[in-house]
């Protein structure tokens, strides 16, 4: 049998906007297994969270997938059309999914206890006292101080990280065999972001879910995961395990970015990428980076530019990778 | 290794003695008809600074721990309700007079909220300009084009709103009209939380060139340590409203003694390394309306001894070589001169 | 803090509001042009008539203990004697006070009966025949004066329908319920759109919530979903929205029993200002004020209960 | 608890459409239809003189009641007054009050408003004393009973309007205020030493007085109502100027009858305020900054 999980194949996103038609999503493919943890990088804009949120059809006003597909365990769970999609799809596939902000998640007007009991009902079959004393077991086992207290209150009297475990409390309840993580940690502070970043790792071992956790930041992303897909202008330019990627990345992006970010380890010259992302109303011909990009050749302004597999393992869209493998030092 | 401490005389430019700052609750005109007991929100609680010319100080801590109050408070835009602060060795007063309220500038964390949507960029710095008479009225266009090339920005841009540019130039505009005013010190909030990481070394590097060619103080608050590291000399670590541990960039992040600054610096997500021992920080910020007894960070605190919830431990600063040099470390911490006690 | 607090709290900002209004109603009397006195008694004002108007009134006296006078006799539950009448206020609201509660009851309830199904309809099928009504016809509603809308109203179901009565307030308890239908229906009409729209709005953004999404992974029956988490929460904004338009719907019974020839305060109020009637005008309005006080503390009580927030701060 | 959570019945017309940006794409169609609507409105009153017969008032005791015709557009009433020309002159009337009985509340409450949220305190103390104690006065009693202590008359009504309307301006600027105020742009003109004044005129006051102006629409025609229905009241402009509260007040007479006596000038009041209404909706998303 495949263990082959969730599936996105060729996948497109438009957003319709008052300046012209968004290609948010332009055509990313995404394998996951059962048990795997994928970090899905890319800076604001890139197209990232819209591709998370069409996994689960979950896409905002105006957007709609106009290609490709998702398939969970081979099945077609494509949320095509609006608005009863979403609600099919998150009823199909044991797929519990994780936001930034935990406040909106939570259901304001209802103790937190009832939040997670509702979820244990329905997915164990159990009486209404069971699943209250599931929900507490619950609570303590992502680490909530005095759980039967906790369970009694309303969501706004926790902390932010509070509220992001009971979330995940939720999720867990639901017994997933596939957690979306929408940047779960970036409105938290960074011992708090520790603590929850811990707490997935932990529960993503023992209960042996994949994870599909969506960020902005390279080294959160590094924690969490076993590999990575780089997104750029709505396109992934590049996959390959963490240390692969991070010690020889195949794409000029990629190597851009640790250029430009602060490792906290090794404090050296900072280089910014040039220029700023590209439009996705009518992105740049050829490669779309290639206009920011230091090692653009003649070659690099027209044609098709799909993942390539390379031998050291993983996959990238630049055609002159050796080049940026070779020249590119840490 | 540790030496006593000696005075030390640089060319101080900002500095807060016991500074203060608290929040009364229940202030709003219906609030009053209750009976509540007088509660505060203390959100700086007795912070001392020094800002010198020339130099970068970062500011690091957690939301909450009265960081951007502080910087607030330092730009005039909230009294201080205890200890002083001097510019030049001057008292600062509440109400500033414009030549003080213009020597210390403050940039902010959100680009898309900090420039007026309704004024281009060239209206948003001449008003400036002509308020406080820098220039005279012809020369006002060609400092603008001054103020704008300074950030590296086109001189095209002046005649932009706010609303057409990216964050990264908004940040930009930001920064320019800060300096539009000539300040001393340059107070820097979050200035690149917001922005993109591929923009953030830009306006990073911007900052410290700044700061070389103006001779500019910069007080830089973050909670990012990687950036903090990577941009100033000078780090303090704040900690519900208090500087608990104050150093060396270098000697405070290889070297941490308060075990506040050493969960966080393990807190800090490592692109390369993965972390070796964890010191990991339980619980959350205690409310700052309700301080802890004793020493602040006990409740939090893996390494926890009695005496630490009774008294609350002031800093003292010692001398530690680091780099081959003698550098002032300065830890609130009852253990920080110590060795370690064992965890109960 | 908790809920006690809150509620305890709720009831002393009622103190300052409730002596302003008293201190404006007092203050009317004074912004009448001339004389109030003989303003008032117009063609029937003779010197003596006039002095003992002014002697009752204190209108000879310093204005601080003018006002301490009016509290006296409204806290001994004296609000006067009508002029025209000579009999004394409180008897007169007494008597016309049924109606009007009996109109802002139905009123209420007709608009609950209209608003609920139609925004839940409108939330739940976004873009439906029944959304795109619900968006335009309150453009057009909001426009029309709601006498007038009585009026077509009138002319549809009394006269060339004979169904319900074309004016006044029946006999007996049917008679009673019979005669409030029309009226009712006519400012649960002025109503219904405000509230259709905002219960509809705070319903779409509840189910377009986060939560709405979580509960859905859930597993839970849609239609929980929809009433536990999507009506549950839409109802605090809802209730704040409706209690606001039952307060103005308080003013609006004035021009409604005008219409319908109901015998309550607002045709009271009216009458009582072509008879120049100065202590009833006085009485209805604080009575009127006093209703509308009552209205907005159980809108907020009612909201503090809804919200587990509220009481957090 | 803020006073956030009560709101004025007459701010809840804000709500239209001109929140969610549902209808956003389409502002130019509903901004333009609404221009179109209201200012056919507009233009037959000013022309008022050419457009009828140019005598609202002239009774013609011989023609009561009588139907459409060449010389009665619109027939006459029970007096022989062309409907007509009572309509059009009518509209002319309460436009004209309307139109101008909103520049008062304007000014005063975005005033006060703004003063209240920039400087809170005291200030604000008094006058969200000020708003509460009006807001607890049901709008039509306040209004009603005003004009009856002032006397029948225009004046009476701008004066009336301008106590009651007030309070909305100030609560939806204080508002506004309040949010603008905390906003990084604001702080960081205090903080380039900027004085009050010149902050609060130059960067809170545009930013705030949209809110303003879009709800300045739709109270107009609140006016417009409150003016009819005093009309209605016989509270209103004193007779024989025509006016459509009144016209309607006097049509009920023959409600069996002749029902268009009343219905007309209603349909009348109803087109006005569709108009206005679908103004303030298109300037919401015109005026909104993006």
């Amino acid at each position: 049998m495949n263990d082959r999980l969730l599936q996105v194949e060729d996948l497109h996103v438009e957003i319709a906007t008052s300046g012209g038609v968004v290609h948010a999503v332009d055509g990313i493919s995404i394998e996951l297994n059962e048990g795997e943890a994928l970090g899905l990088v890319g800076e604001s804009g890139c197209g990232k969270s819209t591709a998370l949120r069409a996994i689960l059809g979950l896409l905002p006003e105006g957007a709609r997938i106009s290609a490709g597909q998702v398939l969970f365990e081979g099945r077609d769970i494509t949320a095509r059309g609006r608005p009863r999609a979403s609600r099919r799809v998150a009823r199909s596939a044991p797929i519990s999914m994780i936001f930034q902000e935990p406040m909106a998640a939570l259901n304001p007007v209802m103790r937190v206890g009832v939040q997670i009991a509702e979820a244990v009902k329905h997915h164990e079959r159990c009486t209404t006292t069971e699943a209250h004393e599931r929900s507490i077991e619950l609570l303590r086992r992502v680490g909530i101080p005095e759980p039967e207290r906790r369970s009694r209150g309303f969501p706004h009297e926790l902390s932010g990280g509070m509220r992001q475990r009971v979330v995940i409390a939720i999720a867990l309840a639901c017994r997933p065999r596939l957690l979306l993580c929408d940047e779960p940690t970036t409105a938290l502070d960074v011992t708090i972001q520790d603590q929850v970043l811990a707490l997935l790792r932990e529960l993503q071992l023992e209960q042996g879910f994949a994870v599909l956790y969506v960020s902005h930041d390279l080294a959160v992303v590094s924690t969490v995961c076993d590999s990575l897909a780089v997104m750029y202008g709505g396109r992934i330019v590049e996959t390959g395990s963490i240390p692969q990627a991070f010690r020889r990345p195949k794409h000029p992006y990629t190597a851009g970015l640790l250029d430009a970010i602060p490792d906290f380890d090794h404090v050296g010259v900072l280089s910014a990428i040039p220029g700023a992302p590209p439009s996705l109303i009518s992105p740049p011909l050829g490669c779309r980076f290639q206009p920011r990009c230091r090692y653009a050749q003649q070659d690099c302004v027209s044609g098709e530019f799909p993942l390539i597999p390379v031998r050291e393992g993983g996959s990238t869209a630049c055609i002159h990778s050796e080049v940026v493998q070779t020249s590119w030092v840490s | 290794m540790i030496v006593p401490e000696e005075p030390v005389s640089t060319s101080v430019l900002l500095e807060t003695r016991d500074l203060a700052v608290t929040f009364p609750i229940a202030r709003s005109g219906r609030e009053r008809f209750g009976r509540q007991p007088a509660l505060a929100v203390h959100a700086v609680d007795g912070v001392d600074l020094v800002l010198t010319r020339g130099q970068a100080l970062g500011l690091v801590g957690e939301s909450g721990c009265g960081k951007s109050t502080l910087a607030f408070c330092l730009a005039g835009l909230i009294a201080p309700t205890g200890g002083e602060l001097l510019l030049d060795g001057k008292r600062l007063e509440p109400t500033r007079t414009a030549i003080d309220q213009r020597r210390i500038q403050i940039v902010f964390q959100d680009p898309y909220s900090s420039l007026n949507p309704r004024l281009t960029v060239g209206q948003c710095l001449a008003e400036l300009l002509r308020v406080h008479h820098l220039v005279s009225r012809g020369e006002v266009r060609g400092r603008c084009e001054e103020l704008m090339k300074l950030v590296d920005l086109p001189v095209d841009a002046l005649a932009v709103h706010p609303r057409k540019m990216s964050g990264g130039q908004r940040q930009r505009v930001a920064i320019a009209r800060a300096l539009a005013v000539e300040p001393d010190v340059l107070i820097a909030d979050e200035p690149v939380s917001a922005l993109d990481v591929s923009v953030q070394a830009t306006i990073l590097e911007l900052l410290d060139s700044l700061r070389r060619e103006l001779d500019l103080a910069i007080l830089f608050i973050s909670h990012n340590m990687a950036v903090v590291r990577h941009l100033c000399e000078q780090v303090a670590v704040m900690y519900l409203g208090r500087i608990i541990e104050q150093s060396s960039a270098e000697n405070l992040f290889t070297d941490p003694r308060h075990p506040y600054t050493q969960g966080l610096i393990a807190a800090v997500p490592r692109l390369t390394r993965k972390r070796s021992q964890r010191i990991a920080l339980t619980g959350d910020l205690p409310s700052p309306i309700h301080l802890p007894q004793g020493c602040r960070f006990h409740p939090r605190c893996p390494l926890c001894q009695p005496v630490c919830r009774s008294i609350d431990p002031p800093a003292t600063t010692g001398r530690v070589v680091a780099s081959d040099s003698l550098v002032p470390h300065s830890v609130a911490c009852h253990f920080a001169w110590s060795p370690r006690p064992t965890s109960p | 803090m908790t809920k006690t607090g809150y509620l305890l709290r709720r009831l002393a900002y009622l103190v300052p509001t409730v002596v302003a209004i008293t201190v404006l109603v007092f203050f009317m009397i004074h912004l009448i042009p001339g004389n109030p006195a003989s303003a008032m008694l117009g063609p029937r004002a003779t010197p003596t008539r006039v002095a003992a108007l002014d002697r009752l009134w204190g209108l000879n006296r310093p204005l601080l203990s003018q006002y301490w006078l009016f509290m006296d006799r409204l806290v001994h539950g004296n609000l006067g004697t009508s002029l025209f009448l000579h009999i004394p206020v409180t008897t007169l609201i007494a008597q016309r006070i049924g109606p009007t509660l009996l109109l802002l009851t139905g009123g209420t309830v007709f608009t609950i009966l209209i608003t609920v199904p139609l925004a839940a309809a409108a939330a739940t099928h976004k873009g439906g025949a029944i959304d795109q009504l619900v968006r335009i016809v309150p453009l057009i509603g909001l426009s029309m004066p709601a006498f007038w809308m009585g009026i077509i109203l009138l002319l549809v179901f009394a006269v060339k329908v004979p169904i319900f009565p074309v004016a006044g307030f029946g006999v007996g308890v049917s008679g009673h319920l019979l005669s409030i239908v029309l009226p009712a229906l006519t400012v649960a009409f002025a109503i219904a759109p405000l509230t259709i729209r905002s219960l509809r709005t705070a319903m779409l953004e509840a189910l377009t919530s986060e939560y709405v999404v979580t509960a859905r992974g859930k597993r839970i029956s849609e239609a929980r979903v929809v009433v536990r988490h999507g009506m549950r929460n839409a109802l605090p904004p809802a209730v704040s929205v409706l209690g606001v338009n039952i307060g103005w719907l308080v003013g609006g019974t004035v021009v409604i029993e005008q219409v319908f020839s109901l015998p309550g305060l607002g045709s009271l109020m009216l009458s009582s200002i072509y008879n120049k009637d100065f202590p009833v005008v006085q009485g209805v309005t604080l009575v009127f004020a006093g209703l509308v006080v009552l209205v907005n503390l159980g809108t907020d009580i009612f909201f503090a209960l809804l919200d587990p927030r509220v009481t957090f701060e | 608890m803020n006073g956030g959570l009560k709101s004025d019945r007459r701010e809840l017309v804000l709500d239209f459409g001109t929140t969610s940006g549902e209808q956003r794409r389409r502002f130019n169609r509903t901004l333009v239809a609404g221009v179109c609507v209201f200012g056919t409105m507009v233009v037959l009153s000013i022309f008022a003189p050419w457009v009828t017969n140019g005598a609202p008032i002239r009774q013609d005791l011989l023609n009561p009641l009588v139907g459409l015709s060449a010389a009665h557009p619109l027939g006459t009433d029970q007096l022989g007054r062309d409907i007509w020309a009572r309509v059009v002159y009518g509209g002319r009337t309460d436009l004209h009050i309307a139109c101008l009985a909103v520049l008062l509340p304007f000014i005063l409450g975005t005033t006060l408003g703004c003063l209240a949220g920039y400087f809170g305190g005291w200030v604000d103390f008094v006058v969200m004393r000020l708003v509460e104690v009006v807001v607890a006065f049901p709008f039509y009693v306040l209004v009603i009973a005003l004009v009856f202590v002032l006397g029948p008359g225009t004046r009476s009504i701008y004066i009336a309007i301008t106590v009651v309307g007030w309070v909305s301006y100030a609560r939806i600027v204080r508002g506004e205020v309040l949010v603008v105020k905390r906003q990084e742009y604001v702080l960081a003109a205090r903080s380039g030493g900027l004085n009050r004044r010149r902050i609060i005129v130059r960067h809170v006051l545009p930013n705030v007085i949209t809110q303003a102006i879009v709800f300045a629409m739709s109270d107009v025609v609140l006016d417009i109502l409150v003016i009819v229905t005093l009309g209605y009241l016989g509270l209103g402009v004193p007779p024989p100027t025509p006016d459509w509260g009144q016209m309607i007040s006097d049509g009920q007479a023959y409600i069996t009858t002749n029902p268009s006596l009343s219905i007309i000038p209603g349909i009348a009041v109803m087109i006005t305020g569709f108009g206005l209404s679908l103004i303030g909706d298109g300037l919401a998303d015109v005026l909104r900054p993006e």
